[in-house]
C-alpha cells in the first residue's frame, strides 16, 4: 500500500528492536474480551482509478451535478470563486500544517489568521475578530451563551423568528443543557423582527437578529439595536450571507456587540453544506469573554514583528472546564481562504458583486411579481426574497428542474404558516438568461 | 547539524495585505451587467460604504500567498511528530475526490432526491465508521473532535433527562484532552477528575469510589493521552454500568487500533473519531476537521438529525426523532471532510486500516526504545501509537523542553507536543505515525540525539533556537497581556 | 538590506532520489490484474531485468518534489526581470482550462469527427494570432521558439527550391538571439553577421550592401533584444524584397507591440512568436513552449501540414499541400501550451491585450529612466519592453555584473539577463513587463540601487554574494571540464 | 483587467517619470506606415466564469470526452497518473520559473532535472542523458543529425519503415536542408526491419530503429545492433513506448549508441499529442556531441554539492551557428514530471505495470485470434499488435464508438499495403470488462 512505507525486512528489523516477533505481539497486553473479531467489513481497497471511477459514478448519483443553476440560497451560496484561491489555498504548507503551536514554524498560517480576523472586523465594523468557528450556526449558539457569560446574573436569551431555523435549532441544542431560557421573537408583516414585546422578557442577556434574515430580508438594525440596549441587553447581529455587506451597512455600525454568521461565500464551495466558517467579531471589551481561537501581534527576541496563537487562558487546554468554549479544531484553511476571497475582491470588487447581487436578485423578483407573484414581505431584500404565487408553484418548479434549474424551496418545511411561499436566491452567478428561462416558465 | 535536514536557504518577506494595494486596482474576475440596474431608493439609510479593504491585482494576491505559505511547515514538508494529533500523510488524491464539480456544487437544502449521491456518501460512510469502531449506529454532524464529545455530553444529559434521573458529575482522568472537561461543563455537567494509576493507566478502586448514582458515567481516552492502552477497561465500563453510568470514549486516538480493539466489546456507549487524525484528512493550519459520533443501539435515537437512511435502493434524511438531541450544525457537518475521509477508507480496506495502526504502533514503539536512555521515559510500558518522555534527564543543564523542541526546528524537524499531557511534568510527546519510513526515524533519532548532546555541552545554542527560522522566539506573554487582534 | 524582500528562512536538505528508498516500498496505486498471465515463453532473449530505479512510498515522493520545490524561484515568488523572456503571471485559470479532462484525454491520431473541440481550439487561436500579428495564415505545431525559426527557415528553403533558386547566405544582425543563426544553419544557411548601428537599430546602408541575390534575405527580431524597435524596418524589408529575398522576423518580443504594429504592413513574410513569453504560459523551468510560426498569403503552402481548416460548421485536418515543409511534430505541437495562450487571449480581448504592451513598455521606460545616473545606458533612446545597461560605470570597483546579479539574489530578486546581447559588454537586461505594479518596480529600483552603493563601499560583498540562497556560487567551470551528468 | 496592477493615477505618474503624456506616446517613433489599424479582431474580454462555460461547450464538442476507452496508441498512450505527479509539478516554484540560468535561485529544477537524466539513461541502459528535446519525432532527426556530425565525412542515414510514420515524416523536414541521404529500411515478414541490404548503402553515418516498432512489434536490438556496427554506422535506437523496458531489454544493454524517443507515456496527459517529452541518451564519448540542454553535477565555493547548467559550449547562445543544436526552451517541467513518474513507479512498480500492459494486450490480441482476427505480424509485441480481419472491420469499429469504445485505427492511413489491418492498443488503464466488450462486438 503506497502510503505505508515499511518493508518487510523493515519491519523485521524495527520489531527485533522493540524485541518482538510478530507485529501482532506489540498488542499482547489489549485484554482478549476488548478484541476486535475478525476483518473490519468494509470493501476491499480500491486502486486510485478504481476510487476515480467509483466518485464518478456518485457524481452521476447527484442530479443535480449536471444542472444550469439552482436558485436557492437558505444559508448556503453559490458564488464564483477565482481559480488563484482555490490554488492557493491547495498549497501543502498551508492545508497540511496542524493549528500553529509552534508560531515559528507557522508565521505563514498565523499572518493568514491575523489578516482574515482584521478583514473580518472592517467588514463587520467590529473591533475583534476570532479565528473561525465551526459554523455560522454554532457560531450564533456561542454567541449567545458569551452574552450568558459576560452577563453572569441573567438567565434568558431572545433569538430572531426570522433567523434560519436550523441555526436556532443548534442555538437550542447548545443552550438546553444549561437550562437557559430562550424567548423566539416573532416575524413582523414587513418580515423584520418584533421586538415590542422584549420589555416583557426577564433576565435578559442577549438578543439575535439576522440580518438579510432567513426570508431574505434586511433588518433595520440600527433602531433593533436601540431597542435591544434599552433593555440592557447584548445586542448580538448574525448573518449567513455576509456579501450584503459590501452594499448595506455593518451590524458593528448599527452598535451590535457581538456579530456572527456563516462566511461560506467567501471562497468556499458549497460542498452540501461544509465545510464553511463561522465568523464572529465583538466589541474589544469583550475579547478576553470570546470563544475559540484568536491570534494576536507580537514581536520575536530580535525586535521583529510576527504572529501568535494567544489569548489562551480563555481556552480548553488551559482552563479545561472553565474554557470559554470547548473549540480546539476549527476551521483553520477556510478562514484564510476567505482571507484570500476579500483580497481578491478587494473593498472595489465587494461592492461591485454585492450590487450584482442586489440588481439580480432585483430583476427577478420583480419580473415574477409582474407575473402575479406576491412578496411575503414588501421590505427591502438582498438576494433572496419569497413569494407567493397565485396556483401551486410545485409544478413549475418541477418543469424547471427538468429543465436543469431548481428554482426556490418552498417555506413551509420550516415555517407551517408560510407553506407554499417559495424562498429564492440569485446571485452574480446567475445569467440574464436562466432568469429569464424561470420568468418565461411561471408565465407559461 | 550533521544528519538533519535543517539548514539556510532564502524565503521572502511580505507586508501585511493591506500594506499593499492601491484603490482601484482589481484581483478579482468581474461578471457582465446583463440586467439593468436597480432602484436603490427605498434603502437610503440601509445603505453602506462597503468596508475597507485593500484593492490588490491578481499577481499580489498570487504572490502575497505563496510567500506566506513558504514560512509554514506541513505534513509534506517534513516530519511532524505531533503527539495526540496523528500528522499522517494527507493523500493528494482525496483533495481531488472532494473537488469533484458534482461535489461541490451541492446544495444541502434540496429535496433527497436530487442528493442521491451526497447522501450514499454519508450513509456509506456511517456505515464503514460502525464497522471501524464496532459500535451500531453513528453521526457524522459534528465538525470537530471537541464538538463530538459535545454531542456525546448531550446525548448523555438527554438519555438521564429521559429516564427522569437527576446526574450531574462525570469523572474525567486527569490524563484527559483540555476539551473534554470543557465539553462537559458546556452540558452543565461537574468534572470530577481521576487521577491515574502509577502505570499511567486508570485504577478501577478509584474509579469505583468516584463512581455514584449522581454522576452520569465516566469520559476517557483510550488509548489515552499517555499513549496507553487502558487495560482495565472492561472492568471499568462495567462498574459504570452498574451504577446506572454511561462510558464516553474520547476516540481520537483510534488509529493505533483500527482493527484489533472493538470498542463495543469494551463497554464503550459513546465515542467520537476525529476524521482529521485516524482517517488522514489534512488539518489546514487548524481545520476544518470533522469529529462523527458512534454509539451503541440504546442510544442511537438519541443521535442528532436529520439521521441518513436507505431503503429500497434510496437514500432520505430522516428528522422525526423525538428523542434527538437536535442539531449541531447548520447542515450536515464538515461534508468536504468526510468525502476525504469516505475516499481514505475506500483506498485502505480493512487489512491495510489494521496494517496501519500496527505500524503506526510499531513505529511508536521503535522510537521509545530508541531514546530510552536519552530522555525519561514518563512511564516504561509498552505503547500504543504514541510515547511521552520528559525533560527530567536534562534538567541538572537547566535545559527545558521548550529549549530541545525550538532546537529541533533549526534542524528541520516539528517538534512533537510539549507540555501534554499535565500529569508529566515537561512532557515530550512523540507521535511519528504509520507513514513515516524508518530510514526517517532513524534520522530524527539521530538529531533529537545530537539535541540532547547539546543540552549538556552547548546549552546556551538550545536556549537560543531557533535561528535559522524566519522569526526568531516569539515573545507571547506580550501579545496576550496587550492583545493586538486586528491591524 | 533596507528595502527588499529577502531574508534567511528555513528550508529543508533533501538528497537524490536514489539515495533515499528501499526495494519492495512503492508510491503507485497498482491496478487490479483481472486478465489472465500472459505467456513470456516465446520472448527469453528480448527479456530484460527493468531499470534499477529507487522505490519509495508516496509521501516520500510527495516530501521529495515539495522540497526541492523550496529551492526555487518563479514568477509566483517574486519579480523575475529577465530580460527578452518576459516574465509575466502567468495566470492559474489557464491550467484549470488546459487541465480539463475531455481536453487531456483527447487522443491525436483519431478521425476528425471525434476531435472537434480541440481542433475548433486550434483553429481559432491560429486566427487570433494572425489577427494579432496581422500576418495572413499560421502554423501552431512549432514547440518552441528555436523550432518556429528552423520552421521558417525552412519555408525560406522551400520557397528558394520552388523557384529554382540557389541561394544560401542569410543576413542576421549581431544582435540576434543565438537560436537565430543556430535554426539558420540547421536549414543548410550560412549566417552573414550584420553589425548594428552606432544607435543600436539597423543600418539601412549596411543592409542594402549586404543584400544580394546569393542571399535568401534577412533574419531581425524586432523590437530587437536591446529593446529596441527597427524604425528603419520598412526600407530594409523593401531593399531585401527588391533583391528577391525574404524577410523573417522573430517575434519573441511581441509583447511590446501588440494591437500596435501591424508586421504585414512592416514587409514581414514569416515570423514567430512565443506563445511561452507574450501569452502568458509558464515557463516551467525551462518548458514546454510553443513557438507559432505566422505567414504572409504567398508562402502559406509551405506551411507544415496537416493544417487546421473549417468548413460549413466542421473543423478538419489538411494534409494535402505538395509545397509544404512537412511535419516538425510528431502530432500538433504542444497542445496543451496552446490551450492556455487560447484561454490568455479569451481573457484578455483586444483592448487589455492592447493596454498590456502599453504598461509592458511604459514599466522598462520607468525603469530605464530610474536606473539612469547609477548604471550605464547602453543605448540613450526611448525602449520598448526591455531596457539595457552594463557594467561600465562599476569596472572601476572591480565589481562585474555577475557580482551585482547575484547580489540582487541575496535580496530576493531573480536578476535580469546577463551579458546578453552580445554587443554589449557585461550586459544588464532588465525586461520587467505589465504585471509588475508600480510599488514592486520601486522596490526594485531601491534594491537595486543599494546594490550599486554597495559595488562602491563593500564591493567585497557582491564578489562573495549570493550568501542567502541554500548554495552559494556554483563552480560552472568544473561542471563542463569533467561533466557529471548522470548519479 | 487583473492581470495588469496599474491604476489610472499611477500611469499617470508613471508617464511623468518618463517625460510622456499618453500611453500612445511611448510608441511615437514606430513609423505610421508600421501601425496597426484599428483594434485586433478578437473575441471581446471572457471573464474567467465566462471562460469556463466557453471550455464547457468546447469539451462538449470534444466527441470522445465521455468515451470509456481509446484502445489507440501509436505514440499516444493512455496510462495511469498518481494524483501526486499532477499536485507535484503544478507547484508554481517548478511551474513558473524560467530556464535555470541562475542555479543558485534553481535548485529545485536543477536537482529535479539531473535526477530525471540518471533515470532516463537508468532505464534506457545508457550513460548519458540531456534534458529534454521537444518530442519523440524531433529527438530521433536530431539522433540523426548528431550521427552526421560524429561521422563528418558521411551523408547517409538509414531508416525503419517500421518506425513511427510521422517521426519519419519529421526527420525528413529537419534532414532536407543539409541534403542527406535517408534510405528506409524495408519491413520484413516478421514485422521487424529487414537490415540484409545495410551493406549496400554507401556513407552511412546512423541507422535508426523503433523497439516496439510502430507495428508494436519488439524488434530484435542485439542482432540489428552487430549489423549496424558491422557496416560502421551508429545504432540509433527509438521508441514511442518507453513503458515496454520494464519488461525487455534496453536498447543500451543491446548495443545502441544513441538512444531516442517520447516520454509522453511517464506521467504527461495525452493532451492531443503534446506536450510530451523527447527523451534523448548518448553514450558518454559522445556527450560533447549532444543536442540540448544538460545538467551536470558540480560544487559551490563552499564545497556543497549541486547543479548547473553545463556543456554550454555545444549551445546555441554560445556557438551560435557551430552549435550542436538550436533548441533552447525544451520541455522542462515533462522531464521533471517523467522523473516524479518513474520514482512513484519505482523499479518494482515500472515492472508490474509494464507487466499488466503486456498481459492485457495479449489477452485481447489472443481472443480476437481466437475470433478469427490474423496477426499482421507473428512476433511478439508489447502493448500493440496489427490485427487484419476476415470482414471489413471499420462496421464493428463504428458501433463500438457508439459504446464509447473507440478501438484500433486503420494502418492504411499510413501504409497503403496495409489497408484494413488495424493497429490497436491495450494499457494498464483498459479493465477486462472493455476488453470484452470488445470481443463480443467482433464476435456478434
Ligand atoms: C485526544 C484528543 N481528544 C480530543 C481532541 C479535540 O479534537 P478537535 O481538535 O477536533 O476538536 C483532540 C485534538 O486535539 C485530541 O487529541
Ligand atoms: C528573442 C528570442 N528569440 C528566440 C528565442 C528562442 O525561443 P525558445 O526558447 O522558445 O526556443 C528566445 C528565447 O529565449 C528569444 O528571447
Amino acid at each position: 500500500m503506497r502510503y505505508l512505507p515499511h518493508t518487510t525486512e523493515e519491519i523485521g528489523e524495527m520489531l527485533a528492536a522493540t524485541g518482538h516477533e510478530r507485529l501482532e505481539d506489540l498488542f499482547s497486553h489489549i485484554p482478549q474480551a476488548c478484541r476486535y473479531q475478525g476483518e473490519i467489513d468494509i470493501p476491499k481497497p480500491l486502486s486510485e482509478w478504481a476510487l476515480n471511477d467509483h466518485f464518478i459514478a456518485i457524481e452521476k448519483n447527484i442530479q443535480t451535478a449536471s444542472a444550469k443553476a439552482i436558485l436557492v440560497g437558505g444559508g448556503s451560496y453559490s458564488h464564483h470563486i477565482p481559480q488563484i484561491v482555490t490554488s492557493l489555498m491547495s498549497r501543502s504548507e498551508f492545508l497540511t500544517a496542524y493549528t500553529p503551536y509552534q508560531p515559528e514554524m507557522a508565521q505563514g498560517t498565523l499572518q493568514g489568521i491575523f489578516e482574515y480576523q482584521t478583514l473580518t472586523a472592517r467588514l463587520l465594523g467590529m473591533e475583534v475578530a476570532n479565528a473561525s468557528m465551526y459554523d455560522g450556526a454554532s457560531a450564533l449558539a456561542e454567541a449567545l451563551l458569551m452574552s450568558l457569560r459576560i452577563q453572569k446574573k441573567k438567565t434568558s436569551v431572545a433569538v430572531s423568528s426570522a433567523i434560519h431555523p436550523h441555526y436556532r435549532e443548534v442555538v437550542r441544542s447548545y443552550l438546553l443543557a444549561g437550562s437557559f431560557n430562550i424567548v423566539e421573537l416573532e416575524t413582523g408583516p414587513d418580515g423584520r423582527t418584533d421586538l415590542s414585546k422584549l420589555q416583557d422578557i426577564e433576565d435578559l442577556a442577549g438578543v439575535a437578529l439576522q440580518s438579510p434574515n432567513f426570508f431574505g430580508v434586511i433588518e433595520d438594525l440600527e433602531t433593533a439595536g436601540t431597542a435591544i440596549h434599552s433593555v440592557d441587553a447584548l445586542f448580538i447581529s448574525c448573518f449567513t450571507e455576509p456579501f450584503a455587506y459590501g452594499l448595506f451597512r455593518s451590524p458593528g455600525q448599527c452598535g451590535a456587540d457581538i456579530v456572527c454568521g456563516e462566511g461560506q461565500s467567501f471562497g468556499m464551495s458549497q460542498s452540501f453544506g461544509g465545510p464553511g466558517l463561522g465568523m464572529f467579531c465583538c466589541r474589544s471589551k469583550y475579547q478576553r469573554n470570546i470563544p475559540g481561537r484568536v491570534v494576536g501581534e507580537t514581536v520575536d527576541i530580535e525586535g521583529k514583528r510576527g504572529y501568535v496563537l494567544t489569548l489562551s487562558t480563555r481556552e480548553q487546554h488551559i482552563r479545561r472546564e472553565k474554557a470559554t468554549s470547548n473549540i480546539c479544531s476549527n476551521q483553520g484553511i477556510c478562514s484564510l481562504t476567505a482571507a484570500a476571497y476579500m483580497a481578491s475582491l478587494g473593498g472595489t470588487g465587494l461592492r461591485r458583486v454585492a450590487r450584482l447581487n442586489y440588481d439580480k436578485a432585483s430583476y427577478l423578483k420583480n419580473a415574477l411579481v409582474e407575473c402575479g407573484a406576491r412578496p411575503l414581505f414588501n421590505s427591502p431584500t438582498f438576494n433572496e426574497f419569497v413569494l407567493n404565487f397565485a396556483d401551486d408553484f410545485e409544478p413549475v418548479r418541477n418543469r424547471l428542474i427538468d429543465k436543469g434549474i431548481v428554482a426556490g424551496i418552498n417555506l413551509g418545511r420550516f415555517y407551517h404558516e408560510y407553506e407554499g411561499a417559495y424562498l429564492f436566491c440569485v446571485t452574480e452567478t446567475t445569467s440574464k438568461a436562466i432568469l429569464d428561462a424561470v420568468i418565461s416558465e411561471v408565465r407559461s | 547539524m550533521t544528519h538533519g535536514p535543517g539548514m539556510n536557504g532564502l524565503i521572502l518577506d511580505e507586508p501585511l495585505l493591506w500594506e499593499k494595494g492601491k484603490k482601484g486596482r482589481c484581483g478579482f474576475s468581474m461578471v457582465e451587467q446583463d440586467v439593468p440596474e436597480a432602484n436603490l431608493d427605498n434603502l437610503e439609510n440601509l445603505l453602506g460604504d462597503g468596508p475597507d479593504f485593500p484593492d490588490l491585482s491578481e499577481i499580489d494576491v498570487v504572490r502575497h500567498y505563496t510567500r506566506l505559505s513558504t514560512w509554514n511547515f506541513g505534513v509534506d514538508t517534513g516530519m511532524y511528530p505531533l503527539g495526540s494529533c496523528t500528522m499522517k500523510y494527507n493523500p493528494k488524491i482525496n483533495e481531488k475526490m472532494a473537488a469533484m464539480p458534482g461535489i461541490t456544487t451541492s446544495h444541502p437544502l434540496l429535496e433527497d432526491k436530487l442528493s442521491q449521491g451526497t447522501l450514499q456518501i454519508m450513509f456509506e460512510l456511517q456505515k464503514f465508521l460502525a464497522h471501524i469502531t464496532g459500535m451500531d449506529a453513528v453521526s457524522l454532524q459534528p465538525a470537530a473532535g471537541a464538538q463530538g464529545e459535545l454531542t456525546g455530553m448531550q446525548i448523555f444529559a438527554a438519555w438521564f433527562r429521559k429516564k427522569g434521573e437527576k446526574r450531574n458529575k462525570i469523572l474525567i482522568p486527569d490524563t484527559a484532552h483540555g476539551t473534554n472537561p470543557a465539553s462537559a461543563a458546556l452540558c452543565g455537567f461537574k468534572p470530577v477528575a481521576i487521577k491515574s494509576g502509577a502505570d499511567g493507566t486508570l485504577d478501577v478502586k478509584v474509579v469505583t469510589e468516584l463512581m455514584d448514582e449522581e454522576t452520569v458515567g465516566i469520559m476517557l481516552t483510550n488509548p489515552n493521552t499517555l499513549g496507553l492502552f487502558e487495560e482495565s477497561i472492561r472492568d471499568v465500563t462495567t462498574i459504570v454500568h452498574e451504577k446506572g453510568g454511561l462510558v464516553y470514549c474520547d476516540g481520537a486516538n483510534m488509529n493505533a487500533v483500527m482493527g484489533v480493539v472493538d470498542f463495543k466489546r469494551c463497554g464503550i456507549d459513546v465515542m467520537h473519531l476525529n476524521l482529521h487524525k485516524t482517517f488522514s484528512t489534512p488539518h489546514g493550519g487548524g481545520g476544518p476537521g470533522a469529529g462523527p459520533v458512534c454509539v451503541v443501539d440504546q442510544l442511537k435515537n438519541f443521535l442528532p438529525v436529520p439521521r441518513v437512511k436507505h431503503e429500497k435502493g434510496r437514500y432520505y434524511l430522516e428528522y422525526d426523532h423525538p428523542d434527538s438531541i437536535g442539531r449541531l450544525h447548520a447542515f450536515f457537518g464538515n461534508f468536504g471532510v468526510l468525502v476525504r475521509a469516505y475516499s481514505y477508507i475506500l483506498s485502505m480496506g480493512a487489512g491495510n486500516l489494521k496494517k496501519a495502526s500496527q505500524l503506526a504502533v510499531l513505529n511508536a514503539n521503535y522510537v521509545r526504545e530508541a531514546f530510552r536512555d536519552v530522555l525519561h521515559l514518563a512511564y516504561d510500558k509498552p505503547c500504543m501509537h504514541e510515547c511521552v518522555f520528559s525533560d527530567k534527564m536534562q534538567h541538572k543543564y537547566k535545559v527545558t523542553t521548550l529549549d530541545m523542541a525550538k532546537r529541533l526546528i533549526d534542524h528541520g524537524y516539528h517538534p512533537p507536543t510539549i507540555y501534554f499531557p499535565l500529569v508529566v511534568p515537561g512532557a515530550i510527546m512523540i507521535e511519528p505515525t504509520e507513514t513515516e519510513n524508518r530510514d526517517d526515524l532513524d534520522q530524527f533519532v539521530a538529531v533529537f540525539k545530537d539535541v540532547v548532546r547539546e543540552a549538556k555541552e552547548n546549552s546556551e545554542r538550545l536556549r537560543e533556537a531557533p535561528t535559522r527560522t524566519k522569526l526568531r522566539r516569539l515573545d507571547e506573554t506580550r501579545a496576550a497581556r496587550k492583545p493586538c487582534l486586528i491591524g
